[in-house]
């Protein structure tokens, strides 16, 4: 039944908001709150027993670990065929794009915690919102965010993936844009949607080339073919394929060099950017190419680059957030540095360690988001840490929730984050014999950065001496339940999670790899094949090396208690004007940070030129000026050159009417000049019906020339 | 000689329309059958109207000529059709001459495909509702002539108004009547009808009328309709074209006499023709109420007992007030004619009430009685509304209609695909 | 009577065709011109409608029906230009359309 | 109130009182001045009426006068002056924009000008109209004879 | 309804457009001549309704007679046309004009006799119930893409005529 | 001045939009025979399309020279003239005149005949009301509204025509108090019209109040604030749906309105729909009024004591009303003859009606229609 009708899950949401958009402007927020949160709590219900029962399903003889897949209708295209294209080998394909779903254990991860942490954070939002004006478009657009991000986790192909991940950018867009009025609001809005734009046009590219190569993009048949051996490993075609792909990825889940609109994103209302900015649309990228598992494994290029992407992310980002004061902005970095990680996991190989640390990421994250957001809630608004401190006892449920979010985040044994983390760099040092070992030491290296600013941030905020205004003070109060129960409610998550995961060092049996198997069981044996060929000591993994794994549990609980250490040193008494220690010790080093490595001013010197270099302008707009100085100087020129000649010719003629023509005849000049000019007048005469007659003369001409041929 | 008489009785026992029939001379009489019943109907509509409308505001209405103003209508036919016809100086003759005329022939010549039951109707077309609403909206001409050549301001301006009234507002009417004729298609083929008598058949084999279809689908798809219908006849509350204080009569401001009734009954006319395709696509045509739930011979029987019933009833109120009537040597004449129509009222109803009668009147009957209801709504709608302004009568027209015309044929097409695709696949 | 084949329909089609074509060579009212043109197309339309009886399909009048499509375009934004144009030059007449742009 | 008045303005305000009604009798040269103040500091924001009463045998045979009244005070005043005839009044529109109608209203019945009115014509009596009938000096009987027969062709209208 | 004394209508019909298409091109009033157009287009409906093409004849009515033609008169009243009324009606080149269209009706009329023979003796019948539904079908179907570049022009044409006719956007 | 000026500002219309290309900015004239007018009004329209862009009003049409026929009859022969001018509120006209002789003459009306002048005049503005709504109504468009308020009226008219033998002027206050007694039954009568009446009020909301079409038409169309009702003088129902709580029935208590409970009430948006409810709900607290003053009418004389020949003595008085269409001042000038030296009426309709152009502007020309109907002129007392 769940099953069967698993269309209705993203259906929900869309009737939600098709129901703001029509009739909001009416509705009262207790109508608006019920509508919207009810259909995210439904779906939530569906969804949990659209995945009960797929697992059931599967777990039938018939059906072992076999994807469910239905179709409902097909959008584009048809099976009569209209619109056909020839694949590579050069037999027609039809263009098929259907509105299908696809359940199996990846999407089931995503489809439940989007729809779990959607649905508090929409609960949050009732408290969150109350006060503010369009509550109505809010939820509206939360919930066409909700359709849209299920409608691509749910897709069973790449289009419809395609319109989902369109959608959610859209939603993204408008809700950075939610303060519409503030300009700076619209300029991150823009600015999201643009920098998304050039990762959609490398997916866009990316879907075509296997559309082309595999003749298909359902992904159960492009995984079946990938699977086949057709193929070589290092296809060509398929590394492509698989880069333009990652573009497109790096796009949506903001990784170099893509990655600057989500900073500024933040400029959106704070449970939103818990939701899209650090939960569930930044996973998308992931989401995709985990889905392309199958091709990336036959790509090895694309999966170094994709490692190192997210190595060089991952500790860019985390040391941008070490200076940051902006409480919103520490965590948007830190949701940048966090998705490197995955990244790192996927690039390695190891798509399970990655997705887990998708799962837990997003409740720690949006923990911590929402916690941010209750502070500024409490705060009045204020968002800079310079001005908060001590808040600790003075809004108790927020405190600790963020700081049992900290500690998940920060790595510390038994939190979430410490299972996810842990496996993503056990299995960057381990896989393939120690490949990508030197990897491990930039995601070591960001393991201790992230210590150190997310307790910073703890510090500031909520330890240390009060630094705010005296009204700001007096103002301040703890939220409400509807904001603190999700609070809660997100913390037990944050410690419970990572248990699924337990490695089996630590004598757990981690069930999430197991669940996943399915999915990534073709891959394994890919790469296992790839071990062998190139020599390398193949199946390292399968030893499980525990005594390895434990001492790079130890460095790495070392790393997080230091950057604790470090941050409790730094800024346990802060107090007004306290100094940062960076700063004090190497200001150079701190300034570049604290203008995030002028990356933003460098993409407006290269590729928007709104600032000029020197004297010149570059990128698009400079594109504009040296257009604007071609069209001044070299057109006009030759249009000048051309009206000089004119007046050259003109005055010679003059000349020559004047005293040759004028001077030879008398009155036969003037008539030959009009009898020659005749045919000239003829087709510019003004008249608009004579031009009616010359295309009719020219029918007569054209019916002539076929009667009589 | 027989062959004439064989031609006559051969249609008789086919089961179609003349026109389908191809018979000539049943088509003949249907076709005059239908513009006397129409201007009668038309008349008793004109009295009807100010005898309801003059109760509605506390007053008596006619009451000298004839008895309770029953002959009030003739007696203004007859001043109208006397009267000098009027052709201003500086109008252009020959189309201040047609434009009445268009008018009235675009009123009527719908009539051609109106279904007033399984047969009768005087012809069945496959684009049957297609012709309506094309020669329906041929009278924006007529009206649109009548305002130009008047050759005067009040005119030129109603007719803009109302032109522009009619134009917008059928774009509505389209999309409603489109969303009903997708209902025709419910059927095993998947093919539906554009034929008059196509969709009532359609409303029998679904055993619903389309105005209770994907309930509230089918109910807002005739609300639009109807409100565009009372828009498009510029009735009350949208017959600011023709009354707004500032334009005193619109764009027939300059007719008078014989050519203004042309107006007036062309006006009556279209507000029958427009309720008859409401009644058609949305209330089951010639359908009695309940055919497939009140279905057996002892409810045939019952429902056949209506018409008698109804025109006794008639008779009943006629010879109550025929009591009441104030006995003075004064009133003797219309007492006795008020009796008079009450007898000719019974004797109808009891004609009605012989089985082969009221067998093939039914249908006209149900179907004139659901027209009726229409033309009161109408007259109560005149008694009840302001006018609304010109602006906000377009904003309601382009604004709500055509968007909620829009949506109810999305939804109904995606309803009826969904309704095929997902639990009949 | 003459049973009536596809040349009668093509002749009368020529005619009206040839009817508008003198319309539109002729006429100085923009008005009339636009309505010579819209006799051109349905001599057209005729056309393509017998053909289509001829030949027993319906593409004929598919075509017929776009051709009515875009004579309602053109008719629209006709006189949208027409107005535009009465409005700067107090006339209808084509001779005074000799502007590219006002 | 009246005694601020008067010592800012001096002699040229007398205070009278009838039938329980205050009413101040002020001198023409202070009359600008003394409107705005009332309307400005004395909170007068309401122009009841203005009119005025024709003595043709006094010195300055008009009695111009505003009732005014003040919402906030609760109180009524009238304020009168007397000019001659041929004498202008300021104009009290910027003041009182209801004042429009009122002054045009006492030049139509009584020819008294008033500066700096934005539309100074007759307002009950047609244009062309001759004489001013609220002063003593008209007959009641008496009528534009000439302007009756040029505009309604008619011989008289009595 | 299958058509009855198919000659005599198609005269009859041919005859008003004919007349009806003349007055188009020689009325002075343009009103005049709208409803000369309107006549013509009613009676080209009935033969499109003679060549069993009914649903054809239902839009040329609805779109041709009861909306361009409404267009058209009102343009004609919104632009004054008591002056060109009075002036000249015919350009200075009719002369030329109708030359050239006599010579296109020859050329057409010779184009006729030669090619006679081309089209067949019987035409095919045709199933008149059908032909709404087919025409739907084909035009969701096959001409899909054509329906929707259509559907973009008339938006585009809409467009343009409010651009064009509005006084200040 | 500057102060003046800043609270003028907002009155200082803008300058109409300069037309596009071509001026085809129309005038026309609406009136003087005009089906919605309601009398001789002229108003001549600048349009800009259907949009107003100023309005100018030519009256005169109806003068009678209503003040200076008052200068020469007696005091007493100019009674009946004030009924001629507001012909639907004729009762509250001889109020506002007898009040004002009898302040000039310093005496006061007995007790009972200022009970019986109350019940008149509320009654009055009843009648007032009703016809004004019932003609707002046609001139919008609903038709019906006008026979039932009519049909009503029709009780009032009895009473009054019962009591002093006129309809509509009634003439029906002398000098120092009523000419009449009341008539047998007079008390039962007017109970009976307020049991008949209250229930016909719902009716009349019924029908309009909370109709969709009407409100549309009437809100948000002619829009007056209530700092520019004061700027322009408007008094009455106008200035009271413009949420100014002013009501010289409350403000300056004249003849024995002190003694009654009674609310004042007002509107918030000043539109047209505002004050159609505050004229509704005026006539509920006339009700309310006539109910008291019916139940506490005192036994006594009807008249003071008047001498038979008038002559007050040399002076003059400002004397003001709440008629129902605003305050209706007569100000006298007596020079101790037998005749008035001046009579100056202050017409509230007269003023009242400065406002249409401030209200008009950038509405559409059916709203025209709309606001000349709300502000419930009547041309016999605009043009006197």
């Amino acid at each position: 039944m769940f099953l069967t009708h698993i269309w209705l899950i993203p259906l929900l949401p869309a009737v939600g908001a098709a129901v703001m958009f029509f009739f909001g402007r009416r509705l009262q927020k207790a109508t608006v709150s019920a509508v919207c949160v009810g259909s995210i709590v439904l779906a939530f219900i569906l969804a949990c027993g659209a995945v009960w029962q797929y697992s059931a399903w599967s777990s039938t003889s018939d059906n072992f670990h076999k994807p469910y897949q239905t179709i409902l209708c097909t959008w584009l295209g048809s099976d009569t065929g209209h619109l056909n294209y020839r694949t590579q080998d050069g037999s027609p394909a039809p263009l098929q794009a259907d509105v299908g779903f696809l359940l199996d254990p990846l999407s089931s991860i995503w489809l439940l915690f989007v729809t779990g942490v959607g649905m508090l954070i929409h609960i949050y939002s009732t408290g969150y919102m109350a006060h503010e004006g369009g509550y109505y478009r809010f939820f509206g657009y939360l919930n066409l965010f909700m359709f849209s991000m299920l409608t691509l986790i749910l897709a069973n192909n790449y289009v419809l993936l395609f319109v989902g991940w369109e959608g959610v950018g859209l939603c993204s867009y408008l809700l950075i844009g939610f303060y519409f009025h503030r300009k700076s609001a619209s300029d991150a809005a823009a600015k999201a949607f643009i920098v998304n734009r050039i990762g959609d046009a490398g997916f866009l590219l990316g879907m075509f080339f296997i559309a082309w190569y595999f003749g298909s993009l359902r992904f159960i048949e492009v995984t079946h073919i990938a699977h086949s051996g057709r193929f070589s490993i290092g296809d060509p075609i398929i590394t492509a394929a698989t880069l333009l792909l990652f573009v497109g990825a790096c796009g949506k889940s903001a990784q170099l060099p893509l990655y600057i609109w989500l900073p500024d994103a933040m400029e959106g209302p704070t449970p939103v950017s818990a939701l899209i900015h650090a939960a569930t649309m930044v996973t998308a990228g992931v989401y995709m190419v985990a889905r392309s598992n199958a091709l990336f494994v036959l790509a090895p290029t694309s999966m170094k680059t994709v490692a190192i992407v997210g190595a060089l992310t991952a500790i860019f980002a985390a040391s941008i957030g070490l200076v940051q004061n902006d409480i919103k902005r520490v965590l948007a970095y830190s949701t940048v540095s966090q998705l490197g990680y995955m990244f790192l996991a996927l690039g390695v190989g190891a798509f399970a360690a990655g997705v887990f640390h998708v799962f837990t990421h997003a409740f720690f994250k949006a923990l911590l988001f929402l916690g941010a957001g209750s502070v500024i809630h409490s705060m009045s608004g204020e968002q800079d840490m310079r001005n908060m401190g001590d808040l600790g006892h003075r809004i108790p449920i927020t405190h600790r929730t963020m700081f049992i979010a900290t500690l998940a985040i920060a790595g510390i044994f038994p939190f979430a984050g410490f299972f996810s983390k842990d496996a993503i760099l056990w299995e960057t040092w381990s896989r393939e014999g120690g490949a990508y070992r030197f990897l491990w030491y930039v995601g070591y290296a960001t393991a201790l950065m992230t210590a150190f600013y997310m307790f910073r941030l703890m510090y500031l905020t909520f330890h240390g001496r009060p630094r705010m205004s005296h009204e700001a003070e007096h103002h301040i109060h703890e939220s409400p339940m509807s904001m603190t129960v999700p609070l809660i409610v997100l913390a037990l998550c944050a410690v419970g999670t990572g248990w699924l995961g337990w490695p089996h060092s630590l004598g757990g049996s981690d069930r999430f790899t197991k669940f996943l198997e399915p999915v990534f069981a073709g891959e394994a044996r890919v790469l296992q094949e790839e071990g062998r060929t190139s020599q390398l000591v193949a199946g390292v993994e399968e030893q499980h090396n525990s005594s390895t794994e434990w001492l790079l549990m130890a460095l790495s609980l070392a790393a997080a208690g230091l950057g604790w250490g470090m941050a409790w040193r730094s800024y346990r008494h802060a107090d007004k004007g306290y100094t940062e220690p960076i700063a004090a010790a190497v200001p150079p080093v701190y300034d570049v940070l604290l203008h995030k490595y002028y990356v933003d001013e460098g993409y407006d010197y290269v590729f928007t030129g709104r600032r000029k270099l020197g004297n010149v302008r570059l990128g698009v707009l400079g594109l504009g000026t040296a257009s604007a100085w071609f069209d001044t100087h070299v057109v006009d020129g030759a249009v000048n050159a051309a009206g000089w000649i004119t007046r050259l010719t003109g005055t010679i003629s003059s000349w020559w009417d004047k005293w040759i023509i004028d001077g030879i005849g008398v009155n036969g000049p003037a008539t030959l000049a009009r009898i020659l000019s005749y045919p000239a007048r003829l087709f510019e005469w003004g008249l608009v019906q004579w031009y009616a007659l010359v295309m009719t003369a020219g029918l007569v001409g054209f019916v002539f020339y076929y009667v009589y041929r | 000689m027989n062959s004439i008489v064989q031609y006559i009785q051969s249609y008789l026992a086919s089961d179609k329309t003349p026109g389908a029939a191809g018979n000539m001379f049943w088509a003949l009489v249907y076709i005059m059958l239908v513009f006397v019943g129409l201007s009668v109907a038309v008349i008793a509509m004109n009295w009807l109207e100010r005898k309801i409308l003059a109760h509605m505001q506390v007053r008596l209405g006619p009451m000298r000529v004839g008895p309770h103003g029953l002959l009030q209508p003739i007696a203004d036919a007859i001043k109208l059709l006397l009267k000098e016809d009027i052709i201003p100086a500086e109008a252009d003759g020959l189309i201040f001459w047609m434009a009445p005329f268009i008018v009235v022939l675009a009123a009527f010549t719908v009539f051609v495909v109106v279904p007033f039951g399984p047969t009768h109707a005087i012809t069945d077309m496959n684009i049957g509702i297609l012709f309506m609403l094309g020669v329906s909206s041929l009278s924006v001409l007529g009206i649109v002539m009548a305002g130009w050549a008047s050759n005067s301001h009040y005119p030129l301006i109603g007719a803009l108004r109302s032109s522009a009234q009619m134009v917008s507002y059928e774009v509505a009417m389209g999309l409603a009547v489109v969303s009903a004729i997708l209902m025709t298609s419910l059927n095993a083929t998947g093919t539906g009808t554009l034929s008059m008598i196509g969709i009532v058949q359609a409303q029998q084999a679904q055993g619903e009328w389309f105005i209770f279809k994907f309930f509230p689908l089918g109910l807002i798809a005739f609300f639009i309709f109807a409100v565009a219908m009372v828009a498009e006849t510029n009735r009350a509350p949208f017959d600011l074209a023709e009354a707004e204080s500032e334009l005193t009569a619109g764009f027939h401001t300059e007719y008078s006499g014989f050519r203004w009734s042309l107006f007036f009954l062309a006006e009556y006319s279209a507000m029958i023709a427009v309720s008859s395709i409401a009644v058609t696509l949305w209330l089951g045509g010639w359908l009695r109420p309940f055919p497939n739930l009140l279905s057996g011979g002892i409810w045939e029987l019952v429902f056949s007992f209506f018409p008698g019933v109804t025109f006794l009833f008639f008779a009943a109120i006629c010879f109550y007030n025929t009591v009441r009537m104030p006995k003075h040597p004064l009133f003797r004449i219309q007492t006795i004619g008020l009796a008079a129509f009450g007898v000719v009222l019974a004797l109808i109803g009891l004609v009605l009430f012989i089985p082969a009668v009221s067998m093939r009147v039914q249908d006209i009957f149900w179907f004139a009685t659901k027209v009726a209801a229409f033309m009161y709504l109408y007259i109560w709608y005149r008694g009840t509304f302001p006018r609304y302004r010109f602006d906000q009568l377009m904003q309601m027209g382009w604004k709500v209609l055509l968007p909620m015309g829009l949506g109810v044929l999305i939804l109904t097409a995606s309803v009826a695909l969904l309704q095929q695709k997902l639990w009949h696949p | 009577m003459l049973h009536i084949t596809t040349l009668h329909y093509l002749v009368l089609g020529a005619a009206l065709f040839l009817l508008g074509v003198i319309g539109v060579l002729t006429r100085r009212n923009v008005v009339i011109v636009l309505m010579s043109i819209e006799l051109i197309l349905n001599a057209v339309n005729l056309n393509l409608v017998a053909f289509s009886r001829l030949w027993g399909g319906l593409h004929g009048q598919i075509f017929a029906i776009f051709v009515i499509t875009d004579a309602a375009a053109e008719a629209a934004v006709g006189l949208g230009i027409l107005i535009a144009f009465f409005r700067n030059k107090e006339t209808v007449n084509i001779d005074e359309v000799n502007l590219l742009k006002w | 109130m009246i005694a601020k008045l008067k010592g800012s303005y001096g002699s040229g305000i007398q205070a009278l009182t009838y039938a329980g009604q205050n009413y101040i009798l002020v001198d023409r040269s202070l009359i600008p001045d003394l409107l705005h103040v009332l309307r400005n500091e004395e909170q007068f924001d309401y122009c009841v009426d203005i009119t005025a009463v024709h003595y043709p045998n006094r010195d300055k045979p008009f009695d111009v006068l505003w009732v005014l009244y003040s919402f906030a005070r609760n109180e009524r005043i009238r304020v009168t002056t007397q000019i001659s005839d041929g004498e202008t009044l300021p104009s009290s529109v910027p003041i009182w924009p209801g004042a429009n109608w009122l002054e045009r209203e006492v030049y139509d019945m009584f020819g008294i000008k008033f500066d700096g009115h934005p539309d100074m014509k007759r307002i009950l009596l047609p244009d062309g109209w001759k004489g001013h009938p609220l002063r003593k000096d008209y007959p009641i009987l008496q009528q534009d004879t000439e302007w009756v027969q040029i505009n309604l062709g008619i011989e008289s209208g009595q | 309804m299958a058509p009855v004394a198919t000659p005599f209508f198609f005269y009859l019909l041919s005859g008003i457009m004919l007349i009806g298409g003349i007055l188009v091109i020689t009325r002075k009033n343009p009103v005049h001549s709208a409803l000369a157009l309107i006549v013509t287009l009613l009676a080209q409906a009935s033969i499109y309704l003679m060549l069993y093409a009914p649903f054809v004849a239902g839009v040329q009515i609805i779109l041709y007679a009861g909306g361009i033609m409404v267009l058209f008169l009102f343009v004609i009243m919104l632009v004054s046309i008591d002056r060109s009324i009075k002036e000249r009606q015919f350009n200075s080149q009719w002369v030329v004009g109708i030359i050239a269209a006599t010579a296109l009706g020859g050329l057409f009329i010779a184009a006729f006799t030669k090619g006679d023979k081309i089209f067949p003796e019987h035409v095919l019948p045709m199933v008149e119930n059908d032909n709404t539904q087919n025409i739907a079908t084909l035009l969701y179907g096959q001409y899909m893409f054509a329906f929707e570049i259509a559907s973009l022009l008339l938006l585009v044409a809409i467009i343009g005529a409010v651009v064009m006719a509005k006084k200040r956007i | 001045m500057t102060e003046s000026d800043s609270a003028l500002s907002h009155l200082d219309l803008e300058t109409p939009e300069k037309p596009f290309l071509d001026a085809n900015e129309l005038v026309i004239n609406m009136g003087p025979q005009h089906p919605a007018t309601h009398g001789v009004l002229r108003v001549i329209l600048r349009l800009d399309g259907e949009k107003v862009l100023g309005l100018e009003c030519v009256i005169g049409y109806l003068h009678r020279g209503v003040e200076k026929i008052g200068e020469h009859r007696t005091y007493t022969m100019f009674n009946p003239y004030v009924d001629r001018m507001d012909y639907v509120a004729a009762v509250s006209n001889g109020l506002g005149y007898c009040e004002t002789i009898e302040k000039l003459l310093n005496v006061e009306a007995p007790p009972r005949a200022q009970y019986v002048r109350v019940i008149l005049t509320e009654l009055n503005r009843i009648a007032s009301h009703q016809l004004w709504l019932g003609t707002h109504a046609l001139d919008i468009g609903a038709i019906t509204p006008l026979f039932y308020t009519f049909r009503d009226r029709e009780e009032i008219l009895k009473i009054y025509e019962k009591y002093c033998g006129a309809r509509l002027t009634t003439h029906a206050f002398r000098i120092g108090g009523l000419q009449y007694e009341t008539y047998a039954g007079f008390e039962q009568d007017v109970r009976n019209f307020l049991n008949f009446f209250l229930p016909k009020i719902d009716e009349y909301e019924e029908l309009l109040t909370t109709n969709r079409i009407w409100v549309e038409r009437t809100r948000n169309v002619g829009i007056i604030s209530g700092k520019d009702c004061i700027a322009l003088g408007v008094t009455g129902p106008v200035l009271r749906a413009s949420g100014v709580k002013w009501d010289l029935r409350k403000a300056q208590p004249y003849a024995n309105y002190k003694n009654f409970d009674f609310d004042i009430p007002i509107g918030q948006n000043g539109d047209t729909y505002d004050r159609y409810l505050v004229r509704v709900a005026e006539m509920r607290q006339s009700v309310r009024i006539i109910e008291q003053a019916v139940e506490a009418i005192p036994e006594g004389p009807i008249m003071a004591k008047v001498p038979k020949v008038i002559k007050p003595a040399v002076g003059e008085v400002y004397h003001s009303i709440e008629a129902p269409k605003g305050e209706l001042g007569y100000f006298v000038v007596s020079d101790g003859s037998t005749q008035p030296y001046r009579v100056r009426v202050r017409p509230p309709s007269f003023v009242n009606l400065q406002a249409l152009d401030k209200m008009c502007r950038g509405q559409l020309v059916a709203d025209v229609i709309a606001v000349i109907g709300t502000l419930d002129i009547v041309l016999g007392e605009v043009d006197r």
